[in-house]
């Protein structure tokens, strides 16, 4: 595909940020997956979003970078935090010891084709898309053209993201609110499926007859 | 396109800013439902008073009601004009989106009353249960009707997030919060998928409008389309998820299990609704030009699911679970219409879901009946002799499973008929004889709980008076089904009171007899799918 | 006067009918009488038709009265009709006559059983379907007469149901003539599709254009049919069995007519088998078997019946070998005779028996002559007619049958003679330890070896003439079976009436034209002396004897063994065929497979459900995993 | 003149990959939200290539849907995750397997 | 306006001729009846007798007026009325009775007021009156559709009711014998709707219409294998339904199993809808099919009778012998339909009826034997002529029917049948005449075990009982039609011949068989006339 080619027309100073931003979010991917302790994934979560950020600003996204850091950083992680904490489940966890076989593997080698898939569906030629339906980057400020775009073409989905909001909330408050009697004990969803096969049916002659046709 | 680019020079020639025109009629149903939903948390949080869940329950119905109305008027606009878009081309108004808004208002107000009996009889009061459903609801009809990538993932994420919690609502059974932990987990996962598949789509087409995307597809022929299939195929994938189409289905037992009845009967109604609806019309109406593409890959979706389905319901013990893999069955039943890929096709899904929504809901409102306080009684086995102790529940919950099955003069019937139907028109005969042949197993399940609720019987044994007396509180309507109990061999028996709500009764009683009617009379329907389907 | 035809068989019919409706009610004896009556005016009527035939001229001596049609469909076309000619109405005659004697002897052979009135609705149905056999103008009118004689005879057979060996006995009966009928039915597709009609004279009509291979299967189905009907080797067994049933049965339906039919038959299809004499050879060889065989059988049995069983095989063996010679009126004329004197055979057994009290074992008889003067008598007209003694008819026309087997192949007279010896051996034989030597019967009575005779007391055991209503069938038989040699006396072309009358339908005699008189005069002296022979050992060897293993053996007794090896060779082995098949290849494989399929579900269900295993991460595994096959296929098929 | 997009788009591709092999194994739930996000991100990096690639600003907008969407799932995300909590305290994705066959 | 289904067939049958419509009538007539039942309550036994008795006689009176209105000599459908049911997917109400249709209808109307007026269910009379009717109304529909998918669905309906009355009022093993019967059926005939609609829509493709009527997609022209594919998937349906060998594993049980209502119905009724489709629909619709396949048919056929006689004789269980014995009946007809002779249809297509009556009168027979000792056991029983013999001369003349002895109406579909067969498939016919002894065989063994011997009554049992007058009377109808169709089924085979022969001219013309017919093409008269002085 040419690399160095594009490379070379590209300025040093993009090609540092590209490379510097690509690293941090790398490596802070990878962190996140592989930190024993959560608090540690979700502080290497921050340094993935920040990498995120400054790719944003190099595509000429200063708004989204903005609302990356602000958003992301700033409100869903320290989510993720309080959450950590108030539950105190920042136990280590055993990355390399999977409790069974085969998902680690399996899970690495689909991540392995993923990747070689994507890629060989991009094979060099990856936007073939239409130009600027939308309207252009260039002209004016990125929110200027974030704004237009989101109150003319994306009008309703504007809208819509308010009931996801709402969503949110009664969800939250659903979620959050304690049983009203406290019989929390194991129900018998679990038993139901301790009995052996027959004897759901066990005592009934025809309930017997009635499988026969398939057991027999 | 030309529109698109239209607006664009406006944009960019005058300097103001310049909103589109928004035609309240045509989000009016949606909008009806979200502000009743509003309204609704409204009063419930100003507790002048605390409403009993039966209000909200009429309140959902009459919101969904007047939904319904509205959308009717949006047909008959369709029919005298045509289908256009509104909104800035986001929102696109056809026969397809309203034969959608009518089934989820449809949904919307039976399991209403199905939640009804539920809440009250595990006395949980509040009105957020209602209002997760409406908000699913808007969710699914803004999906039907989406004529946006973005549209439809944040639709589908409206409809999807709500059924997460509904999952999860009953926190006195660990099942239930299991239930809803897998499916948050797995569906943000494929959601995930599917926003970089709509990703991947954007950058091959340039755009995430439907209708821009089939232009740019019908102008220019593209010489590399690797990504666009791609985006495509990751999309399939997360639409797969929503539906429970194998292997994506995983998720579906496990979920439908855990979750309260009521709940189950509504995701399994209205995700299967809101997800074929956007599958149908991205796949359908957008992409038809790659058919030979991704045709292939849902005929081996359909036959997994059929089959898969059909066999592992066979070996279920648990009631919810059964249904769960016979609702994966019915899946695979609504992708031969979409494998198809012609309008015959996609009339028959519509029909296929609309009878399929019915039936689901009805059938996890016995489920939930049968379940008892706290929910939990739904092995096979509890469903023994049924007939001696609730003659009415037992017939009317034959019925149902005979539809399912697929038995003449029941909806089901035609529903299976049309679907087959299509994919024989389409040449795919492989495939309609797996269908067929999954039909013939699936049966097996259904009359295996048929006979577990009427075969056990003393055979002279008079039916004891007081166990009628229970139905004395039908409605005159549901007292119409009353002579149906008497269809059968069993007579008499124990007389184990289940408490049955009106509520539920009423909303069977609307599930049942549509499936029994339009299986005899079967022209509305059928010409009502037929037409949406014409309305493209 | 001819059209009155079609009331032979509905006399009978209607007999059967009343009888059947309110047989009950009238009761015993009037039933017995109405039915006899029914049989008798049908002889009448016969008697009338044959006049009114006979007053035809020769050529123009053949009439057929269309009924009605049975169905009709494209071109099988089947129409029940009467055919009225010189055959048929011999048969029809001889038929109804011998019938109304026995109807008449039953009334007072069954005058102590329960089920009077019923076995009177049998018998008038046995006439009515017999005469449809003889009268009918098709195949398949015959068939269904001949089938209706079988069904008749199985339910006679099986009169005494109660006792498990007249049960048996009459399902044997009934299946060795499906198995004959099998034949039957082959051979008149064979008929159809060939000639395309099943009519008698249209099918004879089109031999032509049949074709030799064809003529002979259909000669040889319709033998096959035959041999069940009249117990021919390889069917005879049957015919022993069925001495189970009531005498008169024996006498009418398994001496006199039914068993008569498959001669009759032979006769009927002449045409055919004139064209193919091989076919008929092998009828005729057959027939000179079964008559040695069942005449050697006859020589050892003890049960009176079952000797006059024997003996009606072996007469009918004489009767197909003449078919099989080409002397249809040989065969007629010894059927004709036979009837006489073997009804008349029989029913004197039948008195023996009545009087001896239902004692059957010629053992234990003896010295009867003095007591039932009047059944010595005719018996021993019955004896010389059957051993051939001249002047009574069996003389003559066992005479006739022999001339004409030598003018096919000597051999075949020699076994015939043989058997004549016989014949006249084992009458006589019987007619020895019946009538004369000394009474056994009372010394039998101290043994007491049968219980039921053990309880009633010495004294009650009698024996005497039967009532006038039995006796004098008897005598009318006598002197029938003495005189009806003369209807065909060969030595003289005026005197051969039997021949004359039936050459229209059957043909010629071809011996009396073939043999000099002196021949002839031969032949008739060389039979007599075979005759008197046989009487004569009989004589020596049985005057005063009872017992003689050496020339009983059990051999001979139990027929050659045939039944046995039918037994082992054929019903076990089928039987164990059968239980396999149902045990193992309808249960195991047919229904094994329908539940293994299902079963083959519910496995793939069961190790289906292993992958579902309730990890939320397998699932993500599972969602990923389909991602991945799906993106695969589409880079399988992106352009570019 | 920047880097081509390839780059991004291959970046945002392991971005992605990472994030759902992360989620299949990691046991704790917290974790598997998280790598939720990184694959979301993967998608936003993808979309705003695209937008420079195709100089449209529609990729940018679908960004910020993707973000309000990405804020309501954690939501109720960690809202359920709460809910198991508060039954069985630091459960993992593993000990919640009570439904299956 | 196709609203109400009542109303506008009603209409519609009305409107196409302007006479009473007999057949809509003869439809509707047990289902309306169905309905009124439902309302009665379900104390009141009297009132759901009536009702069911007067609704079944009704059918069989109309069904009467239709054998007087019937033309005979006409080929074609008669009485036709059509009427648009779901006209977006071209499925109509469309009704017609000819040759081989009437004679079942006429059966079926028969027989149900027959097993309605023996039928001794006590408990929970409503729900059974009702499921009996549904059922008599699937079956009439059945035979008088002449739409596909009309005969489907109400092929497919009447597995509903027999499925329920199996369960519901069955004997011992009535859940396997229920549930194997209808997943067995169901699962067979659910191709034959993949077949419906594959030839719909190959004749869409042909001449632009959709149609589920059989008049017009018989003149559907088919490649070789189409043919052959959808004739297959019908006839796995019919094969099963009928049934054939080796398909009839589920006839046994269910025979066994049922009451003695769904006995006499399954086997004389709804087995005739398997034998029916296979006349109907496989001759009519795959002539090269038919021709292709005879005779692997043939061969199964064949098979099942001697099979079938086989088993049957090692039987101990009455039902179950009589099971068997129609597996061999049906073999029969089976090789008389795809012998494609006139003489061998028609004679399969009497046979059907002859069947029907026959086994329908055995069973009775039987379960009256059985409300008297309470077993079908065949070793159990002996001697019972001593005491009932009026029931042993009944059974005697049914059993020699069955056995196919002229005079009786057995013998002549079986000749027809056979005759008929031995112009083409001459080995066939000779091998299947020798199933005429087996028959023999293990039906005089069950009478003489059963009827023949000492009457031995087991320990404190009553002396057998003989037949009631009512029972007499329930027969009675059955014997008389034995007989009189043995002596003289002229005019019954001349309403049905001539539409066999437009059948089989049809499957003549289309596939040109290249049968052996001794030089002789098929249908050629000989010019031989039966010469007769009347």
């Amino acid at each position: 595909m040419g690399a160095p080619v594009v490379f070379a027309t590209a300025t040093l100073p993009d090609a540092i940020t590209f490379a510097l931003g690509a690293a941090i979010i790398i490596i802070g991917a990878l962190g996140v997956v592989f930190m024993r302790n959560p608090v540690h994934s979700a502080l290497m979560l921050v340094m993935t979003l920040f990498g995120v950020a400054v790719l944003f600003v190099e595509e000429n996204a200063q708004f989204l970078a903005a609302v990356q850091v602000i958003v992301y950083a700033g409100a869903i992680v320290v989510l993720f935090l309080f959450v950590i904490m108030l539950l105190g489940v920042d136990r280590q966890e055993h990355v390399l010891a999977d409790s069974f076989k085969g998902q680690r593997l399996v899970a690495f080698v689909l991540g392995i084709f993923v990747l070689i898939e994507v890629v060989l569906l991009g094979n060099g030629h990856w936007t073939t898309g239409a130009h600027s339906v939308q309207g252009g980057l260039r002209g004016r400020s990125n929110v200027v053209l974030l704004g237009r775009s989101i109150f003319t073409s994306y009008l309703l989905p504007f809208e819509v993201t308010s009931a996801l909001l709402v969503v949110a909330v009664i969800g939250a408050v659903v979620l959050a609110r304690r049983p009203g009697r406290a019989d929390l004990g194991d129900d018998d969803v679990g038993a139901t499926h301790g009995k052996d096969p027959t004897d759901a049916y066990g005592e009934s002659g025809d309930a017997n007859a009635a499988e026969k046709v398939s057991s027999s | 396109m030309t529109g698109i680019s239209v607006l664009g020079t406006r944009l960019y020639g005058a300097g103001g800013l310049v909103l589109p025109h928004v035609n309240y009629t045509t989000i009016l149903p949606e909008l009806i439902v979200l502000g009743g939903m509003l309204f609704m948390l409204g009063i419930s949080a100003m507790r002048v008073r605390s409403f009993s869940t039966q209000f909200y329950a009429v309140l959902t119905a009459s919101i969904a009601t007047a939904a319904l109305v509205s959308s009717l008027y949006l047909w008959r606009d369709i029919e005298r004009h045509g289908p256009f878009t509104a909104i800035a081309h986001s929102i696109d108004i056809d026969g397809f989106a309203v034969f959608f808004l009518v089934l989820v208002a449809v949904i919307l107000i039976v399991s209403s009353f199905v939640a009804a009996g539920y809440l009250r009889r595990e006395n949980i009061g509040g009105c957020e249960y209602y209002a997760l459903a409406l908000i699913s609801g808007s969710g699914a009809m803004l999906m039907a009707s989406a004529n946006d990538l973005i549209l439809i993932f944040l639709s589908l994420e409206i409809l999807s997030i709500p059924l997460y919690v509904m999952a999860g609502f009953d926190q006195r059974r660990e099942a239930s919060s299991e239930a809803a932990m897998k499916y948050f987990v797995l569906g943000a996962f494929s959601s995930a998928i599917f926003v970089y598949g709509i990703a991947l789509t954007y950058g091959a087409t340039g755009s995430t409008n439907l209708a821009d995307i089939a232009a740019f597809l019908a102008k220019n022929d593209i010489v590399s389309n690797g990504v666009l299939l791609g985006g495509l195929g990751l999309m399939l994938v997360g639409f797969s998820f929503k539906v429970a189409a194998v292997p994506f289905h995983m998720w579906t037992p496990d979920v439908y299990q855990g979750a309260p009845s009521p709940a189950t009967g509504f995701m399994g109604a209205m995700a299967k609704a809101g997800g074929f609806a956007a599958l149908l019309r991205v796949f359908v109406s957008s992409f038809p030009a790659l058919r030979d593409d991704w045709q292939p890959i849902v005929w081996v979706l359909a036959a997994l699911t059929l089959l898969v389905g059909a066999l592992l319901a066979l070996v279920q013990r648990d009631m919810k679970r059964m249904l769960a893999y016979s609702s994966i069955n019915h899946a695979g039943f609504i992708f031969l219409g979409l494998q198809a890929v012609t309008a015959r096709g996609v009339a028959g899904s519509l029909y296929y879901l609309f009878v399929y929504a019915l039936l689901v809901i009805a059938s996890f409102a016995i489920v939930d009946v049968i379940g008892g306080k706290g929910d939990s009684t739904h092995d096979l086995a509890s469903y023994r002799g049924l007939y001696q102790r609730q003659p009415v529940l037992a017939v009317v919950f034959a019925v149902v499973l005979l539809a399912q099955a697929g038995i003449p003069f029941t909806t089901g019937f035609f529903a299976k008929f049309y679907v087959i139907e299509a994919s024989v028109d389409a040449h795919s005969y492989a495939l309609a004889v797996i269908a067929m042949a999954s039909a013939a197993i699936a049966t097996f399940f259904y009359l295996r709980v048929v006979f577990l609720m009427f075969g056990v019987q003393s055979a002279n044994a008079a039916v004891p008076r007081h166990a009628r007396d229970e139905f004395a509180g039908l409605s005159p309507s549901v007292g119409a089904l009353d002579p149906v109990l008497t269809l059968t061999g069993a007579d008499g028996g124990t007389n184990v009171a289940l408490s049955i709500s009106n509520w539920t009764k009423l909303a069977l009683f609307l599930c049942v007899a549509p499936t029994v009617v339009f299986g005899i009379w079967a022209e509305p329907i059928v010409s009502f799918a037929q037409h949406a389907s014409l309305l493209f | 006067m001819i059209h009155a035809a079609f009331l032979i068989p509905a006399l009978p019919l209607a007999g059967f009918a009343i009888l059947l409706l309110c047989g009950r009610r009238l009761g015993n004896p009037l039933a017995g009488w109405i039915a006899t009556g029914f049989v008798g005016a049908s002889f009448v009527v016969t008697i009338i038709v044959f006049a009114a035939l006979f007053a035809r001229s020769p050529d123009t001596r053949s009439f057929t009265q269309y009924l009605f049609t049975w169905f009709s469909v494209d071109r099988m076309n089947v129409g029940v009709g009467l055919l009225i000619d010189p055959l048929s109405m011999t048969m029809a005659a001889f038929v109804t006559g011998v019938s109304a004697l026995i109807h008449l002897y039953s009334i007072g052979y069954m005058e102590h059983d329960e089920r009077y009135s019923k076995f009177f609705v049998y018998m008038n149905l046995f006439v009515f379907a017999m005469l449809m056999l003889v009268l009918a103008n098709n195949f398949l009118v015959a068939f269904f007469g001949w089938e209706g004689v079988g069904v008749v005879s199985y339910f006679l057979i099986a009169f005494w149901f109660g006792r498990p060996a007249a049960a048996s006995a009459g399902k044997k009966a009934m299946i060795y003539n499906r198995i004959g009928d099998a034949g039957f039915l082959v051979a008149l597709f064979l008929i159809f599709e060939k000639t395309g009609s099943l009519t008698y004279s249209v099918v004879f009509a089109h031999l032509s254009s049949v074709g030799r291979a064809n003529l002979i299967a259909i000669a040889l189905l319709l033998f096959l049919g035959a041999c069940g009907k009249s117990a021919q080797i390889p069917l005879f067994p049957w015919l022993a069995d069925a001495m189970e049933g009531p005498t008169p049965v024996s006498a009418l339906i398994h001496a006199a007519t039914m068993v008569t039919a498959g001669v009759y038959l032979m006769c009927r299809i002449n045409p055919i088998l004139h064209l193919v004499p091989d076919a008929a050879h092998t009828i005729a060889w057959v027939g000179a078997a079964t008559a040695f065989v069942a005449a050697t059988a006859a020589c050892a049995q003890r049960d009176i019946k079952k000797v006059l069983a024997y003996s009606t095989v072996s007469q009918l063996g004489f009767m197909f070998l003449a078919a099989g010679c080409g002397a249809y009126v040989a065969a007629i004329f010894l059927m004709l005779t036979h009837a006489f004197y073997k009804a008349l055979l029989f029913l004197g057994a039948g008195s023996v028996i009545h009087a001896m009290d239902d004692e059957q074992d010629i053992k234990k008889m003896g010295a009867l002559r003095a007591l039932m003067p009047i059944t010595a008598i005719t018996c021993l007209v019955g004896w010389f007619s059957i051993a051939g003694v001249p002047p009574f008819s069996g003389f003559w026309s066992k005479g006739d049958v022999l001339m004409n087997a030598w003018s096919v192949a000597p051999a075949l007279w020699g076994i015939g003679a043989v058997t004549a010896f016989l014949t006249a051996y084992y009458m006589g034989r019987q007619y020895y330890l019946v009538f004369l030597g000394t009474p056994r019967w009372s010394s039998a009575k101290e043994h007491g070896d049968v219980a039921m005779k053990a309880v009633d007391h010495e004294s009650s055991l009698h024996p005497k003439d039967a009532r006038k209503v039995m006796t004098v069938p008897l005598v009318v038989l006598a002197v029938l079976s003495g005189l009806a040699g003369f209807l065909d006396l060969p030595f003289h072309p005026d005197f051969v009436f039997l021949e004359r009358w039936l050459s229209p339908v059957v043909g010629a005699n071809l011996a009396h034209h073939s043999f000099s008189l002196a021949a002839t005069w031969a032949f008739s002296l060389v039979d007599a002396a075979v005759a008197l022979v046989g009487v004569g050992i009989a004589a020596l060897v049985w005057k005063s004897a009872v017992d003689r293993k050496a020339i009983e053996p059990r051999f001979l007794y139990f027929a050659w063994f045939v039944d046995w090896t039918y037994d082992h060779a054929i019903a076990r082995p089928s039987k164990v065929l059968a239980s396999f098949a149902a045990t193992v290849v309808e249960m195991k494989m047919i229904d094994g497979a329908v539940n293994g399929i299902a079963a083959a579900f519910r496995n793939t269900g069961t190790k289906l459900r292993r992958v579902q295993s309730g990890y939320v991460r397998n699932y993500a595994l599972g969602v990923l995993g389909g991602a991945v096959l799906v993106i695969a296929y589409v880079v399988f098929r992106a352009r570019g | 003149m920047s880097i081509s997009g390839e780059w991004y788009l291959v970046l945002s591709a392991v971005l992605f990959t990472i994030g759902a092999v992360g989620l299949l194994v990691r046991r704790n739930v917290l974790v598997m939200f998280m790598c939720v996000e990184l694959m979301l991100n993967a998608a936003n990096l993808t979309f705003v290539t695209f937008a420079r690639e195709l100089n449209d600003i529609g990729g940018q907008v679908a960004v910020f849907f993707v973000l309000v969407v990405a804020a309501a799932e954690v939501v109720v995300g960690l809202g359920i995750l709460v809910a198991i909590f508060r039954r069985k305290v630091g459960a993992t994705a593993d000990d919640a397997h009570t439904l299956k066959g | 306006m196709h609203g109400d289904l009542l109303f506008s067939v009603s209409l519609g049958a009305g409107a196409t001729k302007h006479t009473f419509p007999y057949l809509t009538a003869l439809i509707l007539l047990p289902a309306g009846a169905a309905f009124v039942v439902l309302l009665l309550p379900r104390r009141s036994r009297v009132a759901i007798r009536i009702v069911a008795m007067a609704a079944s006689l009704g059918v069989l009176g109309i069904a009467a007026s239709v054998l007087t209105v019937f033309r005979a000599g006409d080929g074609g459908y008669q009485m036709v009325s059509a009427q648009p049911w779901i006209a977006p997917l071209g499925v109509s109400w469309d009704i017609g009775v000819d040759g081989i249709s009437l004679f079942l209808v006429v059966l079926s109307a028969l027989l149900f007021p027959i097993t309605l007026a023996y039928a001794s269910e006590r408990t929970n009379l409503k729900a059974f009156t009702v499921w009996v009717l549904i059922l008599e109304t699937g079956c009439l529909g059945s035979f008088l559709s002449l739409d596909l998918l009309f005969f489907f669905l109400f092929f497919e309906t009447t597995l509903v009711p027999v499925y329920f009355l199996i369960g519901g009022w069955g004997h011992e093993g009535r859940g396997y014998a229920a549930t194997k019967f209808f997943l067995y059926t169901f699962a067979a005939s659910a191709m034959m709707l993949v077949g419906i609609i594959a030839l719909v829509f190959i004749h869409q493709s042909q001449t632009g219409v959709t149609t589920f009527d059989i008049r017009a997609l018989e003149q559907t022209r088919l490649s070789g294998t189409a043919s052959v594919l959808l004739f297959l998937s019908f006839t796995v349906a019919f094969v099963v339904k009928a049934p054939v060998f080796p398909f009839h594993t589920w006839s046994p049980d269910a025979y066994r199993e049922a009451p003695l209502a769904g006995t006499v119905i399954l086997a004389s009724i709804m087995a005739k809808l398997g034998t029916y489709g296979i006349v109907r629909f496989d001759l009519g619709l795959f002539p090269h099919a038919v021709v292709m396949l005879a005779p692997l048919l043939l061969t199964l056929g064949v098979i099942g009778i001697i099979y079938g006689g086989i088993v049957a004789a090692v039987q101990h269980d009455l039902k179950r012998l009589v099971a068997y014995s129609s597996l061999a009946h049906m073999g029969f007809i089976v090789i008389g339909a795809f012998a494609l002779t006139g003489e061998s249809v028609s004679g399969a297509v009497l046979e059907m009826v002859n069947h029907g009556l026959y086994t329908a009168a055995l069973f009775i027979l039987i379960a009256m034997i059985y409300r008297r000792r309470g077993t079908f056991s065949i070793p159990r029983l002996s001697g019972l002529q001593h005491s009932a013999p009026v029931m042993a001369g009944a059974f005697t003349v049914v059993m020699l029917a069955s056995i196919g002895v002229p005079g009786l109406n057995g013998f002549v579909g079986e000749f027809l049948i056979l005759s008929g067969t031995f112009l083409t498939h001459r080995w066939w016919a000779v091998v299947a005449t020798a199933g005429v002894i087996v028959a023999a065989v293990y039906l005089l063994w069950a009478y003489q075990q059963v009827f023949h011997g000492k009457e031995a009554p087991r320990d404190n049992e009553p002396a057998f009982p003989e037949m009631k007058v009512r029972e007499g009377l329930v027969l009675a109808p059955l014997i008389v039609l034995i007989v009189v169709l043995g002596i003289y089924p002229k005019p019954v085979l001349d309403r049905i011949s001539p539409s066999v022969d437009a059948l089989v001219n049809h499957v003549v013309a289309v596939a040109h068989p290249k049968i052996p017919l001794n030089g002789r093409p098929l249908h050629v008269q000989l010019s031989v006339k039966e010469h007769v002085t009347k």
